[in-house]
């Protein structure tokens, strides 16, 4: 269903991606992982068009990111994103952050658009909080709010850039929880994340990258067993305690 | 010093024979909250505009040029004084149209009013734009990805994320600006609006009672301030984030 | 004995400050070589050589201090300036502030229009937009004639005598009206004069003096001997024409303006009286609005 | 269009309206800068200190100055000063006090309410640290300010201090209403003298623009540097 | 030479010590610690008068700190202080941060002053910086200038608050190392640390505080090895791993 194929990105002069290809099939649960700064995050971010790339392909659902004439917003509207500081809008409630991509760009009815958010609210544990702001609420709230904020546009495929390293160590299961109840239920997915436990409980695909490269690619198995890239084992190494 | 004091002027008739001295005031009170009221208008919605447009993203060729006239628009009118401005549009401008429109446009009776607001319109525009710039880079990029992931367009982004935010973040700059252009607006004195400053001015001149009339300008000068920063307070709190320190110590 | 006031000051200090306007031709102008001359200027000096001789003082400096109408009042209370070296209408109401020198000159307030607009009254001007200058008895004498007659015109105030003027050759105004010595003189340096015309009804009656700080009964007493002993001696005619009988920079325009009678009677018999009865008949505009102002 | 507009004038009178225009332009903003900033420091110690009497004196009269525009300012202080000198000295008449020197002490006392916020602000930035130090060395309170504080707050401020000058520099342009001879005024009375205000105005719009231009520029290079400094 | 009695200080409805009594002799070296929010840098700094007190009172060399029309500036010229963030006056050289004290407190002649902060910065191991700012030295030279900075008003007594705890952990030695030396040569020092290696070495006398009490005062080896209050042990287990 997302299909990069010898993705390369400069910044000015700096190349922050080499020639990344990958793909994930409907269904897929696709953990990417790596040490800070080698781009998994502009990686991700390439996918769904926020950043413009200048050499190869992602082909997402049939239609090409890169090309002209792409209508963006509305491939981005059948991609859900969860970000690493939720990024909630804070001046609107928690009812209207749901509704708002509803009501703009699908153009669902007011009344359709607060149904169907306040389903996904309630299936992110949070019914009977839409009336609060993002600032009232914890961390780990945010972040599911964000995740219904994302669900409730009926997405083909879920990214989350890191979205648990942002939280308070007792957040991070409530955020986690959800995401694997997702996984299980046969959202298509790419998780930016360092949380292994995560990884090993509903990967299906582990990537790792370093400078701007996919140095592995392969199953989770395959990942944390067999024998991999010296980088992948010395980074595996430090992040498991 | 020999000096007559008498505040008893206020209450006597002026030159026109209709109005009061204190009514004559109170005229000039009312042309400077329109003038300042219009240009303010002005100011918001050209500094909004010419704001926005200079966080346009630079990769594209069209948001460079956005970005640069932009840039160009605040250099110019911040960078003459307003004095020099307000001659501009009040001298010079009616004599660069074409003669039979710049004819019809110098017998406009409100010519100086016109000229005044538009001038501070123009004027207070640049300084807002720069703060609305402010505001929204403050954001910090993260919100307009937020906003880009939903789908929204890079308008609707602006229109329902970025710019509420951003007007929120920058509000006390902007109460100063409109205190400032209350202030700016006595400087239409010099092309003949009779404000405020003007009608103070000319009540000297008729009565020569200079201080009584200087002191009551100053009076309600402090008043029109105290009165728009208790306004500002309020709609700063009324849209306060809420579940931020903003909102007050409760 | 010790002079008092402003015979003091000049000791004191050994300057004079004469207030001098930019644009009164020619009573008191800003020529082309930045330096400010005139009809007034000239009687000033006479003043000043007057005082410095009284003062037994070898050099006496000279400071021009621009001034406008508007406030020229306030700055002669002030102290800014010590003598007014202008056009100033010498009425009742200014002399409870100021004092006034004998009068050097007499005008009437008219209207100046283009021919092609057709103004010979100020009735003509019903409705229309009309240009004075902040801080005159014009500016003040027509809002009130603009009420008292219903004439419904807009005023526009220009800040000095050449803004107001600029109003009418800009087309910004239909008329300006002013003293009528003054408008012959801008009609007269304007790009083309012949475009112009100032109406025959005269509105007023006013007398111009040289205005001195109030309450200065010494330096008042010896403007007065020196400005009376100079109006009857031979001299006078010669500084008379030189201003409105000869061509005058910066243009060299010529005013051709022959002495008026008013001034001739007055000059015979100098005096700072306020009253316009004393030096012509007054018009019935002036007449309505003096009594208005009694009662 | 331009045909009937002659801007020969300008040519004429270039060299007068710089030597003398410009001159007590200049004149006056760098005077008022210099009066200002330094009253401005005092303001902002007197805003800042504890005795509570002083510092509400202080604000209160910074705010009455922020309260009221410029030109209002200017007309009282052109009326008022003579007698404020007279005042001062106990002299029995007012005090003959010109243009330039009113609208000096204008400018002085008028920008000072401006330049005591930016101070304000820069010596609260400073750290109590650098306070405690410098009295642990057994410095007195003016020699803590004037060794220690205000020499960082000052450098700190800079950029915002030279913006403000700037915009000091655009305001001077106002006492154009006393007749002063500064550049506006004088290219209005030569504008009027000659009728040529388009040419004059247009004129004097583009002197300040590249004037205030380069000197903004000049100041955003200084900001980046003072940036690296710190 | 030091005699603090019955101490007692508020902030608002706050008291922040409570009858602090102690006294340091002269060329003693006393090491203050506690928890964090104790009071030990207010103690500290009531000693020259940088935190006025409201009860008791302190006795510095025979002035009285407290008393009305006590000459502050001249007491705190007599008394060398070192701060946690070193404060040296970042728009000064270093020469002129170890002049300026020198010149306008003590009116001690350019030269003079010159030649002695120079001494003292070589007691300090530094000479040869004396022409950079201090933001161009690393966190152990600054507090080494701080610390020569307070040596050059040749002070009877020094203070230190937390010297070495705003240093990277290989700049700590460098700074206790001159520390040491001088308490060696028999400087009066106060010193609030939680280097107890330091207490150790040279310590003959250690205040332990908490919430605003001095709970124990005495010698370093009782301290150390005798029983003590439930607090102290608590403390010194938490501190020395
Ligand atoms: N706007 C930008 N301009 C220039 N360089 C950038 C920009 N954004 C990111 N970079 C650089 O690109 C590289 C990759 O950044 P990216 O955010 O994708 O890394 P990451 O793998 O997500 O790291 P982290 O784990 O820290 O989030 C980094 O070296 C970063 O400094
Ligand atoms: N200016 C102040 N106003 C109010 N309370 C203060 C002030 N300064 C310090 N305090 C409070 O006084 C108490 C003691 O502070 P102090 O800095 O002396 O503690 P400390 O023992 O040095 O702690 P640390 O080890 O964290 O430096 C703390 O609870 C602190 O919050
Ligand atoms: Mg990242
Ligand atoms: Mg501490």
């Amino acid at each position: 269903m997302i299909d990069i194929k010898n993705l390369s990105k400069w910044y000015g002069h700096f190349q922050v991606l080499t020639e990344c290809s990958t793909s994930v099939a409907r269904g897929d649960v696709m953990v990417i992982c790596g040490p800070s700064g080698s781009g998994k995050s502009t990686l991700i971010k390439t996918v769904n068009g926020l950043e413009p790339f200048q050499q190869g392909e992602i082909i997402v659902d049939g239609t090409s990111v890169g090309a002209k004439g792409t209508d963006l917003p509305a491939l981005r509207a059948r991609i859900g994103m969860v970000f690493q500081n939720f990024e909630l809008f804070p001046h609107l409630s928690v009812c209207d952050n749901l509704t708002l991509g509803q009501i703009k760009v699908l153009k669902r009815s007011r009344d359709e658009a607060v149904e169907r958010g306040l389903r996904y609210l309630d299936r992110v544990g949070l019914l009977g909080q839409q009336d609060k702001y993002p600032n009232q609420l914890s961390g780990g709230q945010q972040q599911r709010v964000a995740i219904a904020r994302a669900l409730s546009m009926d997405p083909i495929a879920m990214l989350f850039d890191e979205p648990t390293s942002a939280l308070d160590p007792e957040m991070i299961n409530e955020v986690l929880d959800v995401m694997v109840g997702l996984a299980q239920e046969g959202m298509t997915m790419m998780v930016v994340t360092h949380e292994m436990g995560f990884a090993r409980k509903v990967a299906n695909r582990v990537v790792f990258m370093d400078k701007g490269r996919i140095l592995e690619d392969c199953g989770k198995d395959e990942f944390f067993g067999a024998p991999r890239s010296e980088r992948a084992k010395d980074f595996l190494a430090r992040i498991i305690h | 010093m020999n000096y007559h004091w008498n505040w008893r002027i206020f209450w006597e008739e002026s030159p026109d024979g209709v109005r009061t001295y204190g009514e004559t005031l109170i005229d000039g009170l009312q042309w400077t909250l329109a003038a300042a009221g219009c240009g303010w208008v002005i100011a918001l919605v050209v500094g909004v505009l010419v704001g926005t447009l200079r966080t346009l993203p630079q990769s594209a060729p069209i948001g460079r040029w956005l970005r640069l006239a932009g840039n160009a628009y605040i250099e110019v009118f911040r960078n003459i004084p307003l004095l020099v401005q307000m001659f501009l549009w009040y001298f010079v401008a009616p004599e660069l149209l074409p003669s039979s429109a710049g004819a019809w446009v110098k017998v406009l009776p409100n010519l100086p009013f016109v000229a005044a607001v538009v001038s501070l319109g123009f004027y207070t525009s640049a300084r807002v734009a720069v703060q609305v710039t402010a505001g929204i880079e403050s954001l910090a990029g993260g919100q307009l990805l937020a906003a880009l992931a939903v789908g929204l367009s890079r308008p609707q982004a602006y229109r329902y994320v970025l710019l509420p935010l951003a007007l929120r973040v920058i509000m006390p700059p902007l109460a100063s600006e409109g205190l400032n252009i209350i202030k700016n607006s006595a400087v239409a004195l010099t092309i003949g609006l009779v404000e405020l400053m003007n009608s103070a001015n000319a009540i000297q001149e008729f009565s020569f009672q200079t201080f009584e009339a200087f002191t009551a300008a100053t009076v309600i000068y402090v008043a029109l301030n105290i009165i728009v920063v208790m306004g500002m307070q309020w709609l700063e709190r009324r849209l306060a984030l809420p579940g931020t320190l903003a909102e007050g110590m409760r | 004995q010790e002079p008092t006031g402003t015979l003091a000051k000049i000791k004191r200090t050994g300057t004079i400050t004469l207030g001098v306007r930019d644009g009164s031709v020619p009573f008191s102008y800003l020529d082309d070589k930045q330096q400010y001359l005139g009809y007034s200027v000239d009687l000033c000096m006479k003043i000043v050589t007057a005082a410095q001789k009284q003062l037994g003082m070898t050099d006496v400096k000279v400071v021009m201090q621009p001034v406008t109408p508007a406030n020229r009042i306030p700055l002669m209370a002030n102290g800014t300036i010590d003598l007014e070296c202008g056009s100033a209408t010498n009425n009742a109401e200014r002399q409870k502030q100021v004092a006034f020198a004998p009068t050097m000159f007499v005008v009437a307030n008219k209207l100046l229009a283009r021919k092609a607009s057709n103004i010979r009254s100020l009735a003509d001007m019903k409705g229309k937009t009309l240009v004075a200058t902040a801080g005159t008895t014009t500016l003040k004498q027509m809002t009130i004639l603009n009420n008292e007659m219903g004439l419904g015109m807009t005023i526009l105030i220009g800040k000095d005598h050449p803004e107001s003027f600029l109003m009418l050759e800009t087309g910004r105004a239909v008329a300006e009206a002013n003293d009528d010595i003054l408008l012959a003189a801008q009609v007269a340096a304007s790009k083309n004069p012949a475009d112009y015309a100032i109406a025959q009804e005269a509105l007023s009656v006013e007398p111009y003096g040289i205005m001195l700080r109030r309450d200065d009964p010494e330096f008042k007493k010896l403007a007065d001997a020196t400005l009376t002993r100079f109006y009857q001696s031979d001299d006078y005619p010669k500084v008379y024409a030189k201003w409105f009988q000869s061509p005058i920079p910066p243009k060299g325009i010529n005013l051709n303006f022959p002495m008026p009678p008013q001034l001739k009677a007055v000059l015979a018999k100098p005096t700072d009286s306020p009253d316009p009865a004393a030096y012509a008949a007054v018009p019935p505009a002036q007449q309505a609005a003096a009594k208005k102002k009694a009662k | 269009m331009f045909s009937q507009f002659d801007f020969d004038v300008i040519a004429r009178s270039w060299v007068y309206l710089f030597q003398v225009g410009m001159v007590f332009t200049l004149k006056l903003t760098v005077l008022s800068m210099l009066g200002g900033v330094v009253l401005g420091t005092l303001l902002a110690l007197a805003r800042l200190s504890s005795w509570a009497p002083l510092a509400w004196l202080a604000a209160g009269y910074v705010n009455l100055m922020r309260a009221v525009p410029l030109l209002l300012v200017i007309f009282w202080f052109y009326f008022l000063v003579p007698y404020i000198g007279a005042w001062l000295i106990g002299a029995a008449e007012p005090v003959k006090v010109g243009a330039f020197w009113s609208a000096l002490v204008t400018f002085i006392l008028f920008q000072a309410a401006y330049y005591c916020e930016i101070m304000r602000g820069g010596i609260q930035a400073i750290p109590r640290g650098q306070l405690l130090a410098a009295q642990a060395l057994g410095m007195h309170y003016w020699q803590v300010m004037g060794n220690v504080v205000l020499p960082q707050a000052f450098r700190n401020m800079l950029p915002v201090l030279l913006t403000q000058t700037i915009v000091l520099f655009q305001d001077v342009s106002l006492v154009y209403v006393l007749s002063a001879p500064d550049f506006v005024g004088l290219a209005s009375k030569v504008a009027q003298r000659d009728g040529r205000l388009v040419e004059m105005y247009l004129f004097v719009a583009l002197v300040y623009f590249v004037l205030c231009s380069a000197l903004s520029w000049l100041v955003r290079r200084l900001q980046r540097r003072v940036a690296i400094i710190r």
